[in-house]
């Protein structure tokens, strides 16, 4: 069996500091330029909730040909300070190279000892790593200096040619000393690639669809998505707020919803638990709104900084009552560009709360991507005025969907109750309404499921060995799933971009003809394994769990996998 | 049914329900002083949204014809803001009761008073809660008994002019459902005060509240209107705690904070819902990503 | 096929009007009088959201022999207003009496018309009512004068007087007329039975097991739940506090938790949707903490004062992450009591969150109840105070429960956190601790799972037919499965007094004999069915289901029992 | 390391720990003044409860030897509530940050006020979200830029001392960090006053708060002990909204309301961990549904 690591085409940077060491910044950069250069990139953040010292990492792997996933071995490791190398040093593979200060004594394996202190000033250091790393890279001064323009942008001019001195010093420095490292094959492409992470890609997307409103509260790892909105809000006409508590939150979005504007919450476990009423006010209302939930390790605050996929089961009956929802679980930075859009889409056509549930890993992993086209918007077509009076809001029909004006838009009058309501929208007691707007209501899923998202297979037709997983594990699942491949078994993958509705015949045939079927899901309980029973009884015998609060990656999926299933 | 937009609004134009109110309760003075103000403002109904939240009071919007999103229990202001921020043009008003906007949604009143957005607060204030048959409310009064609270209530009530008041709240007014006509000048003065207004109506709860009955409130209730100015914060503060013999109603205070609706640029040209989306810029702030 | 009405030893009395009527007062003096002469009752209320005015009633099944569900057919209908009789006209069993004011012009049904004017004052006329009712079925006058007596237990004399004369006229009146009205054979029994309805039951049971602390925010129907800890407060010693909101209200009974006192709360499911974020709090700080959760028809504000079993699936995952929980079932006014003392065991125990799931037909049916010996009371120890510090609060152990101390009454500091934590409770970020952290946690569902309330089957060994159900829809169950056992068919009931854990061994083997296995659920999508499915594979392919707000009948089910499984 | 009970408690009783907070930060001068007034109150770790919400004032109980109870985001006062009401000999103490306790928590706070009860609340008031690394806090200045509010705060702050006084707080002071010896003083006070005491304390935040520096803070912050009566509800009211060149620090106003848990007469003879079951008083009460 093949490891990720030994792709020749990738190797993988960990640059690891303290908190307020500009960890981020250069590895920004450095990611700005790869992708710029055309490399293919999979950068993964990995922080501590503080904001000053503890340890944290951004880990860039790069590549000449298309990669989907962190991976484990590092081939360079950027030591900003000695705790890095000691925590890391397990982790190097062979033929790795640390790069570190060369006030630190580190021995046994080849390093590179940096005399920062001469290359830059003091808070240019970080810059002058990054500069290092560019050159060991191969990447052209010129590509890591426009990329540091742009991230000044003409602001802050001392500390703009500050950082272009230590670039510019570590370039020299380095030309002058002889460093064996693997070197990547130059990139293949020359198409002009952008660099967004899941949280970004999302809020454009919601963007495309046509979002005009936000409320939200700040939340790790969900607040990049609000604050991508908010940095875009004047060009795009959104009205973007920050409310007391997610309470406000989703129901600021529920007001501006019912008055027209379409409108998006995001949050992670915690806030979201405190949205679960108007979820179910949603539902009961009618009122179309977006939820992104980026999970983290819980129960309770858990572990603000890290990433888990342990709030599937939680979402999925959040709220009290029964009412439609759609969960969307985008599976790639590029899927959360599309399945935002289709999460405003469905919410409009469907007119109740849609989730897009993702996770702290692909919220904060930064991707190449091509440019999406923003030629097929959806379509938000303004609702047709019934020209008989009285106008019912909720009127009985084959598809459960009644028609929806907006109040002040239309010479009718719109009311909306949380109370079981008539048609026209008034609270009522009369029973046999009730159970007629129970029906009317969850008529909407038979809609919802034609609609779904099917799962994604790839791989060999009819495998020995099928990984079945949903969200942001995707990638690493493939990953692994092409490493077995390589080592002679059949072997597939199914991919879950939406987990409700299920549509059993999407996937049944797939699932029940593999002799091996193993869940990788990022929980202690295989959540998804026991909605596939709940919803077909087909029974997933083997599980890859994962709930330390890191990714999946490939190797830790080949560790895990069941005993012979793999050749 | 349907006039002409050049019509004046009439009475009629918000109609008469039928309602699940207990005969004598004082919400019928604030329906009643409700659609007046409505009709002194000339405000057409398709232009008027009120929110509530749930409580005999939030039943209120249920009896008359306008626009109405009947909420949560004390969620009605979030949604209010949300509604607002989404179409300037709307004339949002919140009505619920004491325990719906005092106590479980609190958290929302404090920041609705320092957003200063828009929207007009009507809270039916019985000192109790109604629907679920009578505990005591934020507001009810130290030592009143009820079957949750048989040795009476321990904790300090909840002054809402008060706290109003010491927020700076844009407009903050003390009316009695038992002076429908005097009532319904504050709801008009309330809804044309360009920012937040909270006007909280002192209601008899014939059912529940055997303390502070329509007699009591009528007994105490007397108009500050000649005799206070509200832009003076100091004798604002005084009148927010006088509650003895004497319970002045009236504008307590006012000041002229900008609406906070009118810092978002992008609520200017119209409702969002009509606005366009620009994918002009949206290609380019793509690719800003490069 | 026999009815349930057929029953020759039951009869159904219905009293019918508005709000403001008096009408509880009234029903409860009847039911108490039947109890104390003996006779069995289910008594259900149907009430309006609404303080005055409306429809409301009061439907009190009496019987001679042990009865357990509510029925649909009236014998005797006591129409207050006009309202009444029109609406319950089409319920009316062969032979049914109505009893109404003289002024009432109602025809082609045997009709008492009662002079209330002449028998009582204005406001004593429901009492009047009341002793027409008590002198029909028999009932002695001085039973009736006694429960008014210890309803007024000597406040307002007056008042008292004044009914005391319109029973007493009600009487006399009656004895002057012919009344054609079967009456129940006498009563059997002489022991000194109790009434109470599922929420007093609850309470009482949690005052057993040694409740200290109560928070709650008012909630039909969960309020009389506190409403009874308040009325028993001073001699029990139970601290009760109305909070100002229901994330306040769990999060005071976990603070009164972690400081000694069993603690518990109350609400319906908008209010539990607050407290989402809390339990899942309660699970990582392993605080014991029992919710008692009241169902009623949602989504959203719903209907307030009916019932429905749909919040079984979202109390189920209720909380962010994974973290073990009960879930308790009660399917009668007894297991009320009962299963409220377990619920307070397990939550000690095992040292989290611990449900008690009913809905507003159990919580306001009142039932005549055998007084509860309190002799073998739970068992609180005072816990063991470890000698050697540091004293590690989550110490992993085997059985994932650890040492757990209260803060001011040991030597020791106790600290709980909300992130994740190292043993001693501290913050931490250790991912190695964390992976440690959650097993532990989850390791409590192993001793979870051996203290299951198993389900009660009833009825004949291998059944044709299985009902299944959980929660208060038992009697009407089992009554409908005696039903269809008169009428020829093997049949059995499994009933599910808790639905988490599950323990398939319980009762896989006898879902799997049965032909024709059905489950009643009081919701619209089957969601303990569902449940099923996802802990066993099992499909339980029939369903009686029920949402518009009424709780299931005997007759209502066996209307909808699937074709050919009777009979 | 155990002491008997009779042994002056002293700073080292209290311990010292790593902590997770940027160095400068305004959070380590509260540290050092609330283990200074624990050791001048003489309280013995294991009688005090420290309970916190989430953020990085949250945080600081962990740094010191005392119970805690660390739980969510907002609700450091509902548990600090049910944990004294369970025990009144226990010191209860909550610390958390200004989003935790005015922002998410603010419904609590009111109510807690509302209630008298004998909680100590200590508010790192460092006007900013720091865990989340710097969004605007309820009580961010108008017009403070953050990423997330680039265009200024449009909301007016939460002003919490005037809140508090005018809902008539049993105790309201404000300390700052810089002055980590009078603020000592302060929480003694607060500690010892039998009620509910808010202590809002100026923290300030190296890492995202460019405005209000130690040296803003610094230049602005000064006692008002010997020209003020606590009792003045009148002057405390005009020193609430003393926020310019002078900011006032000290105790502002102060009641003697008889505290919340003073009501229970279950609360009176001791823990009630420690209350047996009244079996023979149920078994009555069961027999009284006959
Ligand atoms: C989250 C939630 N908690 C509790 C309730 C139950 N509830 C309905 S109305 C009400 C109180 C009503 O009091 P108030 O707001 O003063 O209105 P009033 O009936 O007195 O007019 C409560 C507690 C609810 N519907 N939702
Ligand atoms: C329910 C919930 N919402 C949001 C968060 C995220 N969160 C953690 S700390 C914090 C704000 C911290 O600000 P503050 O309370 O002022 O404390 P500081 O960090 O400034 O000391 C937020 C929003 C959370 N943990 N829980
Ligand atoms: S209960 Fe009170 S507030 Fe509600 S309708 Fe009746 S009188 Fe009015
Ligand atoms: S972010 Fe601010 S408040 Fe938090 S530790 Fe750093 S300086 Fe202190
Ligand atoms: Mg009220
Ligand atoms: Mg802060």
């Amino acid at each position: 069996m093949t490891n990720a690591n030994e792709q020749p085409n990738a190797l993988q940077v960990v640059i690891g500091g303290e908190a307020g060491q500009g960890l981020v910044t250069i590895s920004e950069l450095l990611c700005r330029s790869l992708v710029r250069a055309g490399y293919h990139i999979v950068a993964t953040q990995s922080y501590m909730s503080r904001i000053r010292g503890g340890h944290n990492t951004f880990a860039i792997r790069v590549a000449s040909a298309p990669i989907a996933a962190p991976q484990e071995p590092i081939d360079l490791l950027v030591a900003l300070n000695a705790d890095t190398f000691q925590r890391h040093r397990p982790e190097l593979a062979p033929g790795a190279l640390v790069i570190a200060d060369e006030k630190e004594d580190i021995r046994d394996v080849p390093v590179l000892n940096v005399p920062f202190e001469r290359l830059a000033s003091k808070t240019a250091e970080n810059m002058a790593a990054c500069g290092i790393v560019g050159a060991i890279l191969g990447l052209e001064r010129a590509t890591l200096e426009h990329a540091l323009e742009s991230f000044f942008d003409g602001k802050h001019p001392e500390g703009a040619e500050d950082n272009r001195k230590a670039i510019s010093s570590a370039y020299d420095w380095i030309g002058a000393q002889k460093v064996a490292f693997r070197n990547l094959p130059a990139p293949p492409r020359s198409a002009a690639p952008i660099m967004l992470n899941g949280n970004e890609a999302l809020a454009l997307g919601a963007l495309n669809a046509g979002v005009k409103f936000c409320a939200f509260y700040p939340m790790t790892p969900a607040t990049t998505v609000p604050l991508t909105l908010i940095k875009h809000a004047g060009k795009m006409g959104t009205v973007v707020e920050q409310a007391e508590d997610e309470i406000a939150a989703i129901n600021m979005a529920i007001g501006a919803s019912f008055a027209g504007a379409p409108a998006m919450v995001a949050t992670s476990g915690g806030g979201f638990a405190l949205m679960v009423e108007s979820v179910s006010l949603a539902g009961m209302t009618e009122t179309p709104v977006v939820i992104v939930v980026a999970q983290r390790p819980a129960p309770a605050t858990g572990l603000p900084t890290r990433t888990e996929q342990a709030d599937l089961e939680f979402v999925l009956h959040a709220g009290h009552g029964e009412f439609p929802r759609a969960i969307l679980t985008p599976g790639s930075v590029e899927e959360c560009f599309e399945l935002a859009q289709k999460a405003f889409l469905l919410a409009d056509r469907y007119q109740g709360p849609v989730f897009l549930l993702t996770d702290q890993f692909l919220a904060d992993t930064y991707r190449d991507i091509v440019p999406f086209t923003l030629d097929t918007p959806p379509h938000w077509p303004a609702p047709p005025e019934p020209d008989n009076p009285p106008y019912k809001r909720y009127a009985l029909t084959e598809t459960g969907i009644s028609p929806r004006l907006i109040p002040g838009l239309s010479r009718h009058r719109v009311v909306a109750d949380s109370d079981e309501h008539t048609e026209d929208g008034h609270i009522t007691e009369d029973l046999d309404v009730r159970r007629a707007m129970v029906e009317k209501r969850l008529h909407k899923m038979l809609g919802l499921e034609a609609e779904v998202s099917p799962p994604v297979f790839q791989g060999d037709a009819h495998p020995d060995l099928l990984l079945v997983s949903w969200g942001s594990s995707r990638g690493a699942v493939e990953e692994a799933a092409a490493i077995v491949r390589a080592g002679g078994t059949r072997a597939g993958t199914l991919h879950f971009p939406q987990v409700w509705p299920l549509v059993p015949k999407h996937f049944l045939d797939t699932l029940t003809s593999a002799p091996t079927v193993v869940a990788i899901e990022g929980n202690a309980t295989g959540q998804f394994a026991r909605l596939i029973r709940a919803e077909t009884g087909f029974h997933i015998p083997h599980h890859v769990l994962r709930y330390d609060g890191l990714p999946f990656t490939p190797e830790y999926i080949l560790r895990r996998l069941p005993h012979g299933t793999t050749a | 049914m349907e006039q002409p937009p050049d019509t004046p609004v009439t009475l009629p134009d918000y109609g008469e329900y039928e309602t699940a109110w207990c005969p004598g309760c004082g919400n019928f003075g604030i329906l009643k002083a409700v659609k007046q103000a409505l009709v002194a403002c000339q405000l057409r109904p398709e232009s008027v949204l009120f929110v509530s939240g749930i409580g005999q009071a939030a039943k209120a919007p249920h009896y008359l014809n306008a626009n109405l999103f009947n909420g949560l229990h004390g969620r009605a202001l979030p949604v209010a803001t949300g509604a607002k921020l989404a179409n300037r043009a709307l004339t949002v008003i919140v009505e619920s009761g004491d325990g719906c906007l005092y106590g479980e949604g609190g958290n929302h009143l404090i920041a609705a008073i320092r957003r200063n957005i828009h929207v007009t607060v009507l809270t039916h204030n019985n000192q109790i809660y109604g629907l679920t048959k009578g505990q005591a409310s934020p507001t009810s009064m130290e030592g009143f008994v009820t079957k949750a609270q048989p040795d009476g209530v321990h904790s300090q009530p909840f002054n809402p002019m008060a706290t109003a008041v010491a927020m700076k709240a844009g407009f903050a007014a003390r009316g009695f459902s038992g002076m429908p006509d005097h009532l319904a000048g504050l709801i008009q003065a309330g809804i044309n005060h360009p920012g937040f207004a909270l006007i909280d109506i002192l209601q008899p709860c014939v059912s529940f509240n055997k303390v502070n009955t329509f007699a009591w409130y009528k007994s105490r209730c007397r108009d500050v209107a000649n005799t206070h100015d509200p832009a003076n914060w100091e004798a604002a503060m005084k009148l927010a705690f006088q509650w003895d013999d004497w319970i002045p109603v009236g504008i307590l205070y006012k000041n002229d904070r900008a609406p906070f609706e009118s810092y978002f640029p992008a609520c200017a040209p119209g409702p969002l819902a009509e606005q366009p989306v620009d994918r002009n810029a949206l290609r380019q702030i793509l690719l800003s990503y490069a």
